[in-house]
């Protein structure tokens, strides 16, 4: 589905656990999250710990719809 | 009684003239003109061109819409048992306009449809849509290729099934079909790895699927000016599933607003996916569409502003026809609001 | 290795009451055929009757269910005996003169599993989707015994037509043939020797090995459990392979299959003309993961090993031999060694399905077997060897379904050898 | 090993970890999909045997019982699979006196495959 919408030109980034099906479906911008069932979560932490830790890897999301690619790029987690 | 046809040329072929003319908008003639003689030389008398459209290739590239309108409007009159539009050869932008009044015609209409061009010709690309005889890539070719669409386009009006595509002489389109060959497999297969072997060219019997990759689009230059659209496909929906978005095979997408809300809270929203554990997702829905996030950037100014509505799949489909064709509908409606970049979630 | 076949063609088979070949008409007693075939012990335990019915080109006629189609040959001259390691000893075959009764095969057919096994119409559009409708058949009809587990009908089923195969051939050891053909391949040294200019072309045979009712036998040994290997060519023409698989009707390699393997064949027709065909690889096609990456790394080795420059790769059966097919195809081409694959398709009744369960851009050169979900209308026959309750039993399943007037309407993956993966067939699909 | 065939959980159930999916080929299919999407590796193809996803109700498919790294494979293999699955038109039915047949012939290639990999390493 990310291909359609970057097919309508849209810059698209995908957020998700397992890469190498998001490689493998064709998105170019990847960003890996947390894990299946709460990919921008993690239960075990504080409300405001998690609350954090979504901020970063949205952060890191928008960093990579800010970036070129000229292929396909997983944007590894940072920090 | 003979079948009516409609056949669509451009400026060059009606002998209005080359680039220069290619301006001129589209125009209704009677009966046949240009290559149009030699199809209807073909069906000897089994079928008639009732009337030719002629368009310049620039006016239709400039003002498709008006073009179509008009054109459209044509045909529906002469009420065709078919339209072909060209052949277009090499010509791009004929091509282009050959394949996209041709599709217009056959999915609005509904009327059958031929066009005929170069294999590298733009218009080309719609192969899977519309039927498109192969070319060579000049009008030279005119002599061979007038014939073949004339044959399969009576084929079409007279109802019969179309047989493959290298029988036929159609452009692949994706639907395969089965037919005798003259020689045994084995014996093509000796034949094959032959011309492999010598370097000579061999046309394999299936293409492998094309592992069809996008290019990427540029990136977003000035986030704080953006609008940000979020998409998922995990499910997350309203409460109760207004929808009824399935579990497991995902048969339609969900499109709600997220006007005026902060955060997708807990008995709000929930998720309607079926392949994982949902009780993480249904405490706190943000943990897969991060709304709560968006939010605040929007609010600091580091995002210009996030789209009002998000789209939600599951993910669990797996036909993939399918789910490529709602995607398509809804990146659409993402490109008509002018939405500049997309945060797509997965489970 | 030089073998000589020599083909005394069949004109006709008829039941009488002497088993011989005379004035190129196959006599058969069939008392006494079946009275050998009891002998072995496992087949009398597990068939409760057995009789023999015949099958003409263009009589209506339809058999079915169709378990195997085999020919019916002698070893007259060179080591070896009919199916070495199954029927006879193992000495090896490929050498010496083996005669063949040609234009007519032994067809045995018998329940296994439900519906797996095939039709054959010897009349009719179902006749053109299969070469066995051009063929003379002998039908060896086998009912089981009460409470016989498939697998052990399927092994009786299986010995008592290559018993009945070897037992008829036996009638053509001192009939002059009408036609004698040589065949040979050469030692790695001496090939290169002979045709210094040719490229070195080799054949990747899959034998289906997926477990019990998916096997196939080398010698007489069950293919799953092998590594690849090489064999040569007129091994296989002489009965070194053979079938002991009942499922997908339309792509299974029946043992006339592999004695007449087409590839074969026309490897031979251009042997030291434009290539020089140095063997077979044989591998198979396990369930097991892992067995599938050994199996096709061994292969693409060989292929190294022997410094092939081409090789033609043919599958067997549905689903996930695609995986090998692709496996061995990617790793044999990224050994620098051109390849031409030969497969069917299963891309739904209307075509527009993925036509197979993997894929790989390496696999440039396909020859295709057909759409198998194609569907065609079988029409009534006069007569129907063996039983169509199989047929009547998916009426509903979409495989195929049984009108009252007795026409069939069916996907063509319910015809024995319809979509063939060796290129047996004239059928493909674009 | 996940399985909707009752002969498998029956007899094999003992000797392996059996997961029993109340439901189709397909739903068997699913099953897999989601365990491989965790982590566990595929023993067995998912397609095994060929008979045609539309003429048997039965399917066993064998996994790793731990969770590994992400293999780039398996998750290919399984949708495939499942696409492959898909192109076939359900059966509606199967009678009674078939079902046997076919559960006999899903357990006897599970069960001589896993015969002869008593001596891998099954984790």
């Amino acid at each position: 589905m990310v291909k359609e919408i970057e097919r309508a030109g849209i810059p698209v980034v995908h957020m998700c656990t397992v890469t190498p099906i998001s490689v493998t479906v064709g998105a170019n911008r990847i960003v890996p999250t947390v894990a299946i069932p709460y990919p921008l979560g993690d239960p075990s932490l504080s409300a405001e710990e998690e609350y954090t830790l979504r901020r970063r890897l949205v952060q890191n999301a928008l960093d990579a719809l800010s970036t070129e690619v000229e292929e396909q790029r997983v944007f590894e987690r940072q920090g | 009684m003979s079948y009516r046809v409609v056949h669509y040329i451009n400026q060059f072929f009606a002998n209005i003239g080359g680039e220069d003319m290619a301006h001129v908008p589209p125009e209704l003639r009677e009966g046949a003109v240009g290559p149009g003689m030699a199809l209807q030389q073909a069906w000897n008398g089994g079928a008639e061109i009732v009337s030719t459209i002629v368009c310049g290739d620039s006016y239709f590239a400039e003002h498709e819409r008006e073009a179509r309108e008009q054109i459209l409007a044509w045909v529906k009159d002469a009420k065709p048992d078919i339209f072909i539009a060209g052949p277009a050869f090499n010509a791009g932008r004929y091509g282009y306009a050959c394949a996209n009044i041709a599709l217009s015609v056959q999915d609005e209409l509904n009327i059958p449809v031929l066009t005929g061009m170069y294999e590298e010709n733009p218009g080309a690309d719609m192969r899977d849509k519309i039927l498109i005889v192969s070319t060579s890539n000049s009008a030279a070719g005119m002599r061979k290729a007038a014939p073949a669409m004339a044959a399969l386009a009576f084929k079409l009006m007279n109802g019969e099934e179309i047989g493959p595509s290298v029988v036929e002489g159609y452009m692949p389109n994706g639907i395969r079909k089965n037919f005798f060959e003259k020689e045994r497999g084995a014996k093509r297969a000796v034949r094959m790895l032959i011309s492999k072997l010598n370097g000579k060219p061999f046309v394999t019997e299936f293409p492998m699927p094309s592992f069809d990759r996008v290019t990427p689009n540029p990136a977003v230059k000035d986030m704080s000016r953006a609008t940000i659209a979020l998409c998922t496909s995990g499910g997350i929906v309203p409460r109760d599933n207004p929808d009824r978005i399935e579990a497991s095979s995902a048969s339609r997408y969900g499109e709600y607003s997220i006007a005026g809300v902060d955060s997708l809270t807990k008995g709000a929203y929930e998720t309607a996916h079926g392949g994982y554990d949902p009780v993480y997702a249904n405490e706190n829905p943000n943990r897969v569409l991060p709304v709560d996030v968006l939010r605040e950037l929007e609010r600091e100014g580091r995002i210009g502003k996030l789209y009002d509505v998000f789209y939600s799949t599951v993910g669990n489909g797996t036909s993939v026809a399918a789910s490529r064709a709602y995607a398509e509908e809804y990146a659409k409606k993402l490109k008509d609001a002018n939405v500049d970049g997309v945060i797509m979630t997965s489970t | 290795m030089k073998l000589q076949l020599g083909f005394i063609n069949i004109k006709d088979v008829c039941l009488s009451d002497k088993t011989m070949v005379e004035n190129g008409i196959l006599h058969v007693n069939s008392d006494e055929v079946i009275s050998h075939i009891m002998q072995d012990e496992d087949v009398k335990a597990c068939i409760k009757e057995a009789y023999f019915d015949i099958a003409r080109p263009g009589e209506k006629v339809r058999i079915t269910p169709v378990k195997d189609v085999i020919e019916p040959r002698v070893k007259v001259e060179g080591s070896g005996g009919q199916f070495p390691g199954v029927i006879s000893k193992v000495d090896a075959v490929g050498s010496g003169r083996t005669h063949v009764l040609k234009g007519m095969a032994v067809v045995t057919v018998g329940p296994i599993v439900g519906f797996q096994e095939g039709i054959i119409d010897m009349w009719g559009t179902g006749a053109e989707y299969t070469e066995f409708s051009k063929l003379i058949n002998l039908v060896l009809v086998c009912r089981p015994a009460e409470d016989i587990p498939p697998h052990e009908y399927e092994r009786a089923l299986r010995i008592a037509g290559l018993r009945t195969a070897a037992f008829l051939g036996e009638c053509g050891r001192e009939v002059q043939p009408d036609e004698v053909r040589e065949y040979e391949t050469f030692g790695i040294k001496q090939g290169m020797e002979k045709f210094p200019h040719l490229p070195r072309v080799g054949y990747v045979h899959m034998l289906q090995s997926q477990g019990l009712l998916h096997d196939t036998y080398v010698y007489g040994v069950d293919a799953k459990q092998t590594l690849s290997t090489i064999i040569m060519p007129t091994e296989t023409m002489d009965g070194a392979i053979i079938s002991g698989n009942c499922v997908s009707a339309c792509d299974k390699n029946t043992t006339y299959h592999h004695q007449n393997n087409p590839v074969v064949a026309e490897l031979f027709e251009e042997h030291g003309k434009s290539l020089n065909y140095v063997c077979n690889i044989i591998t198979n096609e396990n369930v097991y993961l892992a067995d599938k990456v050994r199996s096709s790394d061994w292969t693409a080795k060989l292929c190294r090993l022997l410094d092939l420059d081409g090789v033609i790769i043919s599958q067997e059966g549905f689903g996930n031999p695609d995986a090998d097919l692709i496996m061995n195809t990617r790793k044999i081409e990224q050994q620098g060694i051109k390849t031409v694959i030969i497969t069917d398709e299963y891309a739904g009744n209307d075509g527009r399905s993925q036509s197979l369960a993997d894929s790989d851009p390496l696999a440039d050169a396909v020859i295709t077997g057909g759409n198998a979900n194609q569907v065609i209308t079988l029409p009534p026959m006069e007569r129907v060897i063996g039983t169509l309750d199989y047929v009547d039993r998916i009426a509903g399943g979409h495989a195929g379904s049984l009108a009252e007037d007795g026409s069939i309407e069916a996907e063509i993956q319910v015809i024995t050898g319809a979509t063939n993966e060796m290129g047996f067939g004239y059928l493909s699909a674009r | 090993m996940v399985t909707n065939n009752p002969l498998v959980k029956e007899r094999m159930g003992k000797t392996y970890p059996v997961i029993f999916v109340e439901g189709g080929y397909r739903d068997v299919l699913i099953k897999v999909r989601d365990m491989v999407h965790l982590g566990h590796r595929l023993f067995t193809h998912p397609l095994m045997g060929s008979i045609k996803p539309n003429q048997t109700p039965y399917r066993t498919v064998c996994l790793s019982k731990n969770v590994h790294e992400f293999s780039m494979e398996d998750p290919q293999i399984i949708s495939n699979s499942i696409v492959a699955c898909d192109k076939f038109v359900p059966a509606q039915y199967f009678p009674q006196s078939m079902l046997k047949d076919l559960q006999t012939a899903d357990i006897s290639l599970i069960w001589g495959t896993m015969a002869r990999e008593q001596n891998r390493n099954m984790n």
